[in-house]
């Protein structure tokens, strides 16, 4: 199954990395300590350190530089994962109104460069389905008018071609919903009396794309929104 | 703390009161169960009877009012605990930072603190919406509606309550009625706090009748703050609900009409989805109100408006509006059910120089709904 | 098809009545009807319209056995018909409960086992005219372009059928339009009479499992308080005796026995969570499961988390607090015992009123979160009314614990314990109150508004007048962030005073400890947005609040790297409680790290709403904690009975409880990054790889619903425990541990008072102290206090 | 209590007219047409003082031995207070699209 965006798939690798290097640290370290500073419950051999008895604080077992040291050095970490969290921004919130951004402008605009701009469709939420509207893009680049059983609810079927930018408009008629487009790793909540937006970069994962057909994924609703959310669901179909 | 009166842990006094303070603070009470059962039988109720704006079952107001009555009697409880309180009992604070601060007061600045976070809550719902919803005004001028269709716009009270004297009137004299009673209850303060020696050079009676003498002014000045608050709830009802009959001479100033209108009477309601007020009419004063230099005018001018009375769905702007001042009035509300009890309690003597500072701090309560006060009239009245 | 019960019919019935209530708004497809499911079809107007008739023709009154009968179905009325070329008039969709549905002709197709028209858009111009006949050629025939169309139907062998039609009368423009109406009918049609139907065996109604499950822990509740009444005073087992003792409890403002009253509460609500979890494993168990309804699977999932974070968690952690705060900084009781009692016992009545919508069967069903528009649109549950106005009660109760706890650790520390001489769990507790009441009126005036909005109608949150729903996500998570630090502070509290103690060493960097807290306390204000990345907040928050959470970690990770470090050149002891605070540093770590994965935006808006979530916060809920508080029991239940804990009982317990906790939560990142979503009732895997679920999610499934029941029921090892050494329990002496602070100086149990009120603990300081000038800071506060011979206090 | 006195007077009578006469200066100037900017100015100008001297005088946070120390603490929730009022109050929702160009990376370099 592949999942989601390149931004995502970098970004979870390395958080997969750094998730590890220091859970393995930390249970290593845990390990050793709790393992070899111990000792059997009665025995009275341990040598009482810090000075504990009732109702006298108890000596302080510090060491400012080491505890500098985990303040700062995690804290490095931390910026660093910021820095490569800030860059895939654009990615997923990409301004369609600047030319410089890597999704162009919208392609019906006089002053947009043919081979980098986006195509513009609605979505429209309601309990409990999807409506897509693909505006004047042709069937090739966009098709709605299709609908697909899917475990026993009919559901609507959004045909989108690879390789292309879409900016979907969102807005709900009703409460709060989410479309999750499940292998782009996107979402964003249509709120009901908001317009919100987000961008949808089809791919494939095979190399033909599904061929004829294309290749059918998933879009759910990941935003409570009542009794059928959990049916609320769409079929993207995207191919060559 | 003081180490004169220990608890008594042996003194099992009743819990329904009343209580011996000289062995502590009270070590049984009914009233907290009492009270809470008291708060889920209202809020029960008040579920039932109220349904999506509608009235569903008034039935259930029977409800409410038991509710009522199950958190009076908790309160009675209390109170009849709290009636002999003279001030033996008086732990203070040791260490840092409150050290020899009585706890109750510190007890009271914390709580302070949380209602200064709920009115920044209520302030920020304010701006949210001001800022974010089109002003009435600002739609009505950019001649944006037509009438029979209702616009979604923000119509602050203020726009409403500040355009006439006469609805202003009630809001300006709570303002000062909330002045005096912040005055009068520093007053009792001062009464109940004064030594028997100095009050009775003060006032030039006999050191055996300053008890009786001061037990009198003390009530009194309780009671007038009692009264004050009583008077601005019932200003605050006839502004919202009431209205109230102007006298002869002055109705030629208020246009003619022989009353002051309640917000309820001019439509300003929280299901006014579809308000009208004639500063939202262009044939009002023969159209003399629009600004020249407004989008309407122009419009009208070139034909290409109507023109006419717009409609407004004015509900998010009257609900920030009854709801912050309502919260303000139940606060009002609050501290009048504690006044009576201090009241009452001032007439049978019950306040001298030992326990004075109940007095004061019952006072920082009212001062502190005084102080909102002061934010809320500018905001909500004023502008 | 699966076979319906009675039952099934009577739940369809109802929910199809809940479904006329609260149909949807929603367009009038060009395809006519779609997106029907077997609570109906959801995809017509706002409401049912009286002036459109369906009908169902050549229907039997009484059916026999295994027959074909072709029914007719029509509808009149409506917007039918007014386009100029009349196509696009209506739809319709049949479901029956029994019985086979086939088509007649090509106007009706079967979806499912639902018949419905077949129908085909051809107007892609959406001009309501065919594309074929603007092309010249010859109309299609369309399913959607009739007003009556013939269905056959085949009868069962018995029982009795059901039938549900739903029609749409559609203006034929392909487009949705105010005047496109919709209704629905039902009827019933009786079986053949002859020979005695089987009854069939009919499953339980979840609900009704539950409310029973719900009295009979009540019940038990009430013979365990019966049966330590007995085992006190077996001579004394009667009214007049248990009259005193009873009301002692209903009336006492002691804080020792708040405390048990908080515990009492506590477990209870965590077994009542508990049970509703382990209904919402079985429903989720195996793909496509229909054991709970979504209706009930939605609340089900609203009251497990109201009850386990408001009901449960809290009050345990307040227990403690109750019950330790006093104890450990010396004070003879809390500063404001009555307005204690009262914090208390707002919490059962708040329970009570927030679950009475699970008795009548119409509980939240908003999830904890309770987002606006849905918790005041109609189509949430009655009973959301209840759970807020329950919620807040519980506000309140918050607001007056903050009071007390607050004041009391401020200004009644016995002598000799300055602010850096307090325990630690005395100052997670500090943090933790002052976070609270800090963020809790910002929820609190959230709920009275969203209570006023469902009761007298105010707008605060109605979208057409307005209405903000980001307003209510903003509120709730103002307080909501801070909450969930809330509920894990004290369980650092608990792990900083049991690792040390076990380790026998005081815990490593002391005052960095704390200012970690401090730290988290107040970053925990300004993170709060990251709950709202794909919400349509303001884009420049987003980006900001993305930026002060990832500084979490940094207070965070200081607080797991002092608890490493406490071990070192120790003398650890393996007990219960240590084994459940390693226990806590392994699992929360785990929480903790994949808690970095949400601030990173691009992964957030795929990981946002997922099971990845859930796995993140359960490893911190329970992980945290509920290991916490467990640590917590293990380590202070002598104290506060008198009695030891069995150790063997323990060890069982640790082991069988931390694998099947990890059983249940560690799949479940996996099950979220591969697409499974939160809050959904039910998911699906077919043959079709790409438009589901992957098929290895079903085995993750069943082993994490196993998990759970082994989890759910290794806890009641520790009530057995708790029970055993209540009533044969070794004594236990007052620092069976070797702790240090004040709470072991006095016997187990302690007495009451706690402290010889003649004779108050004095703390003492292992460390010298060195006499220096007090800093600039210092001087500065001490300016501002009281004179310390101010004996007169104020004036 | 108050252990001083204003201009030879008893505080609280002193306070009490001035808070009068303040809000008095408060109602007059909305009655007065002066424009949205001149009346805002007015009444936040006049609420300040008002609030200051309700605060020091009536509640006691000016004069009494433990004034500082409570002023303190009634000013430990402002840091709160600013944050609620700049993150609820002051943002306005928008499309995840509308991100100002300062916060998107490249922006900087």
């Amino acid at each position: 199954m592949g999942i989601a965006s390149a931004a995502f798939e970098s970004l979870w690798n390395e958080y997969v990395l750094w998730s590890a290097l220091v859970g393995g640290f930390t249970f290593i370290w845990m390990a050793h300590h709790s393992l070899t500073y111990r000792s059997k419950d009665g025995d009275d051999d341990w040598v009482d350190v810090d000075g504990i008895e009732v109702g006298v604080f108890p000596k302080h077992n510090d060491n400012i530089t080491l505890e500098l040291a985990w303040t700062i050095i995690p804290f490095i970490l931390i910026v660093y994962l910021t820095w490569i969290s800030w860059g895939p921004i654009n990615d997923v919130w990409a301004d369609p109104s600047d030319p410089a951004s890597q999704y162009g402008l919208d392609c019906t605009d006089p002053a947009a460069d043919s081979n980098k701009c986006h195509h513009v469709i609605d979505i429209t939420a309601q309990q409990w389905f999807w409506s897509f509207d693909c505006g004047e893009l042709g069937p090739s680049l966009c098709d709605s008018s299709q609908y697909q059983d899917l475990n026993g609810t009919t559901v609507p079927v959004l045909s989108l071609k690879e390789g292309e930018f879409y900016l979907a408009n969102l807005t709900s008629l009703d409460v709060t919903h989410a479309p999750w487009f499940v292998e782009f790793g996107v979402k964003e909540d249509a709120v009901p009396g908001l317009d919100t937006q987000v961008w949808i970069i089809p791919t494939c994962e095979q190399a033909d794309c599904g061929g004829e057909e294309g290749e059918s994924t998933l879009l759910l609703c990941t935003e409570y929104c009542g009794d059928d959310h959990a049916y609320m669901a769409a079929i993207v179909n995207v191919h060559k | 703390m003081s180490d004169d009166h220990d608890h008594d842990y042996d003194h099992h006094p009743s819990p329904w009161g009343p209580h011996d303070w000289s062995h502590g603070a009270p070590h049984n009470s009914f009233a907290p169960l009492v009270m809470s059962i008291g708060i889920g039988i209202f809020l029960y109720a008040l579920a039932s009877v109220f349904v999506g704006g509608e009235v569903a079952n008034l039935g259930a107001l029977s409800g409410v009012m038991l509710g009522i009555i199950v958190i009076t009697i908790g309160l009675l409880i209390w109170w009849r605990q709290d009636m002999s309180f003279d001030g033996t009992y008086e732990p203070k604070a040791t260490g840092a930072p409150f050290r020899n601060i009585d706890l109750r007061k510190i007890a009271m600045w914390v709580f302070l603190m949380s209602e200064m976070m709920v009115f920044t809550s209520l302030f920020s719902t304010y701006i949210r919406y001001r800022l974010g919803i089109p002003n009435c005004e600002e739609v009505f001028l950019s001649g944006e509606w037509i009438e029979g269709t209702s616009v979604v716009c923000f119509e602050p009270a203020a726009h409403l309550i500040a355009s006439s004297w006469f609805h202003l009137a009630p809001g300006a004299a709570n303002t000062f009625a909330l002045i005096i009673s912040s005055f009068t209850i520093v007053l009792a303060l001062k009464t109940a706090k004064m030594s028997n020696k100095k009050y009775a050079d003060r006032y030039e009676v006999e050191l055996s009748d300053v008890h009786s003498h001061r037990s009198r002014k003390v009530a009194m000045f309780l009671g007038s703050t009692l009264f004050l608050a009583t008077l601005f709830l019932t200003l605050k009802m006839i502004e919202w609900f009431v209205g109230f009959p102007t006298p002869g001479p002055l109705t030629e100033l208020n246009h003619g009409h022989s009353e002051i209108a309640s917000l309820y009477s001019e439509g300003y309601t929280i299901h006014a989805s579809a308000y009208q007020h004639h500063a939202y009419d262009t044939a009002y004063h023969g159209g003399h109100e629009i600004p020249h230099d407004s989008a309407l005018y122009s419009m009208m001018q070139a034909g290409t408006h109507p023109g006419g009375i717009m409609m407004a769905d004015i509900r998010v702007g009257a609900s920030t509006f009854f709801v912050t001042t309502g919260t303000h009035g139940m606060h009002v509300l609050g501290g009048m059910i504690g006044l009576s009890y201090m009241t009452f309690k001032g007439l049978r003597g019950g306040y001298g120089p030992s326990n004075a500072v109940s007095i004061e701090y019952f006072g920082l309560y009212w001062h502190f709904v005084d102080l909102v006060w002061v934010l809320v009239f500018p905001f909500f009245y004023l502008f | 098809m699966k076979q319906n019960s009675l039952a099934r019919i009577l739940v369809l019935l109802i929910v199809l009545g809940l479904a006329l209530s609260v149909a949807p708004q929603a367009d009038s497809l060009p395809n006519g009807i779609i997106g029907q499911s077997e609570k109906g079809c959801t995809c017509h107007g706002a409401v049912p319209d009286a002036g459109v008739t369906p009908s169902i023709e050549g229907l039997p009154t009484t059916f026999n056995a295994s027959t074909t009968y072709t029914l007719t179905i029509s509808f009149s009325g409506g917007p039918s018909g007014q386009a100029a070329e009349p196509h696009n008039l209506g739809g319709f969709n049949l479901a029956t409960s029994s019985g086979i549905l086939e088509a007649v002709d090509d106007t009706v197709k079967i979806e499912g086992d639902q018949a419905t028209h077949n129908g085909i858009d051809d107007d892609l111009d959406g001009n309501g005219l065919q594309d074929a006949i603007e092309a010249g050629g010859e109309a299609i025939i369309s399913g959607n372009d009739y007003t009556s169309w013939l269905v056959n139907w085949t009868s069962p062998s018995s029982g009795s059928s059901t039938f549900t039609l739903a029609v749409n009368s559609v203006n034929g423009d392909g487009k949705a339009s105010a005047d496109d109406a919709w209704n629905l009918m039902s009827v019933t049609v009786a079986g053949p009479s002859t020979g005695a139907a089987v009854e069939e065996l009919q499953s339980a109604d979840p609900f009704v499992v539950l409310v029973t499950l719900i009295f009979v822990s009540g019940i038990l509740l009430a013979a365990v308080i019966l049966y330590t009444f007995y085992r006190v005073s077996p001579d004394g087992f009667n009214w007049e005796s248990f009259a005193p003792w009873i009301t002692e409890w209903l009336t006492s403002t002691d804080h020792k026995k708040v405390g048990t009253l908080y515990f009492l509460a506590g477990f209870f609500f965590l077994g009542v969570g508990g049970i509703m979890a382990m209904l919402i494993r079985i429903q989720l168990a195996v793909p496509g499961n229909d054991f709970l309804t979504q209706d009930q699977y939605n609340q089900f999932f609203t009251m497990h988390g109201t009850t386990m974070i408001f009901l449960a968690a809290m009050p345990l952690i307040n227990g403690f607090a109750n019950w330790l705060i006093p104890l450990q900084i010396g004070a003879h009781d809390l500063a404001l015992p009555r307005i204690n009692a009262m914090s208390f016992w707002l919490q059962p009545v708040g329970a009570i009123l927030i679950f009475t919508g699970v008795f009548s069967g119409q509980a939240a069903d908003t999830g904890w979160t309770g987002y606006a528009p849905y918790i005041v649109s109609e189509t949430a549950h009655s009973g959301t009314t209840m759970w807020v106005a329950g919620q807040i009660m519980l506000v309140a109760s918050s607001t007056l614990t903050g009071i007390n706890f607050l004041t009391t650790i401020c200004s009644m520390r016995a002598p000799g314990m300055g602010w850096m001489q307090m325990p630690l769990f005395t100052w997670s507790i500090f943090v933790a109150n002052l976070m609270l009441f800090i963020s809790i009126p910002a929820w609190g005036v959230g709920l009275i508004q969203v209570y006023l909005d469902r009761t007298i109608g105010t707008a605060f949150y109605h979208v057409a007048s307005g209405g903000d729903p980001l307003l209510w996500s903003h509120l709730f998570w103002y307080f909501g962030h801070p909450e969930v630090y809330v509920v894990i502070l004290p369980a650092f509290g608990v792990i900083s005073e049991v690792l040390s103690t076990s380790a026998r060493r005081s815990v490593f960097g002391y005052r960095s400890m704390v200012y970690a807290m401090a730290g988290i306390g107040i970053v925990a204000f300004i993170v709060y947005g990251h709950h709202m990345f794909t919400s349509g907040m303001s884009p420049t928050l987003r980006f900001v609040t993305m930026l002060s959470t990832m500084l979490v970690a940094v207070p965070t990770g200081i607080k797991i790297f002092n608890w490493l470090k406490t071990m070192h050149k120790g003398s650890l002891v393996y007990r219960t409680h240590t084994l459940w605070a390693l226990g806590f540093l392994v699992t929360f770590t785990l929480g903790g790290i994949s808690g970095m994965f949400f601030p990173s935006l691009a992964m957030d808006t795929h990981l946002h709403e997922t099971y990845f979530v859930v796995a993140h916060f359960h490893y911190v809920f329970v992980g945290g904690t509920v290991f916490g508080m467990f640590a917590a029991v293990y380590y202070w239940f002598p104290k506060m009975s008198g009695r030891m804990m069995d150790e063997k009982w323990g060890l069982l317990h640790f082991l069988t409880a931390f694998v099947s906790y990890n059983g249940i939560f560690w799949p479940m990142h996996k099950l979220g990054v591969l697409g499974m979503a939160r809050r959904h009732h039910t998911w699906f895997i077919t043959t079709d790889d790409y438009t589901n679920i992957p098929a290895e999610m079903a085995s993750w499934n069943m082993f994490i619903t196993v998990s759970a029941f082994i989890f759910f029921f290794s806890n009641f090892i520790l009530v057995g425990n708790m029970v055993k050494t209540i009533v044969s329990g070794e004594k236990a002496p007052a620092d069976p541990w070797g702790g240090w602070s004040f709470e072991w100086m006095t016997s187990s149990p302690p007495p009451t008072p706690s402290f010889d009120p003649h004779n108050p603990p004095v703390l003492h300081d292992a460390n010298e102290h060195v006499a220096t000038e007090p800093t600039i800071f210092g001087q500065w506060f001490e300016s501002l206090m009281m004179p310390e011979d101010e004996t007169e206090g104020i004036h | 209590m108050a252990h001083y006195t204003i201009l030879g007077k008893d505080p609280y009578w002193m306070n009490f007219w001035g808070l009068m006469i303040l809000t008095a200066i408060e109602v007059g100037a909305v009655g007065v047409e002066l424009g949205d900017t001149i009346t805002m100015s007015i009444l936040i100008g006049i609420a300040i003082p008002k609030f200051i001297m309700i605060a020091a005088i009536f509640m006691h946070l000016y004069g009494d031995a433990d004034s500082k120390i409570l002023t303190m603490t009634a000013l430990f929730p402002a840091f709160f207070i600013i944050v609620m009022v700049f993150f609820i109050g002051l943002t306005s929702p928008g499309a995840a699209t509308e991100l100002p160009a300062w916060c998107r990376p490249g922006y900087w370099t």
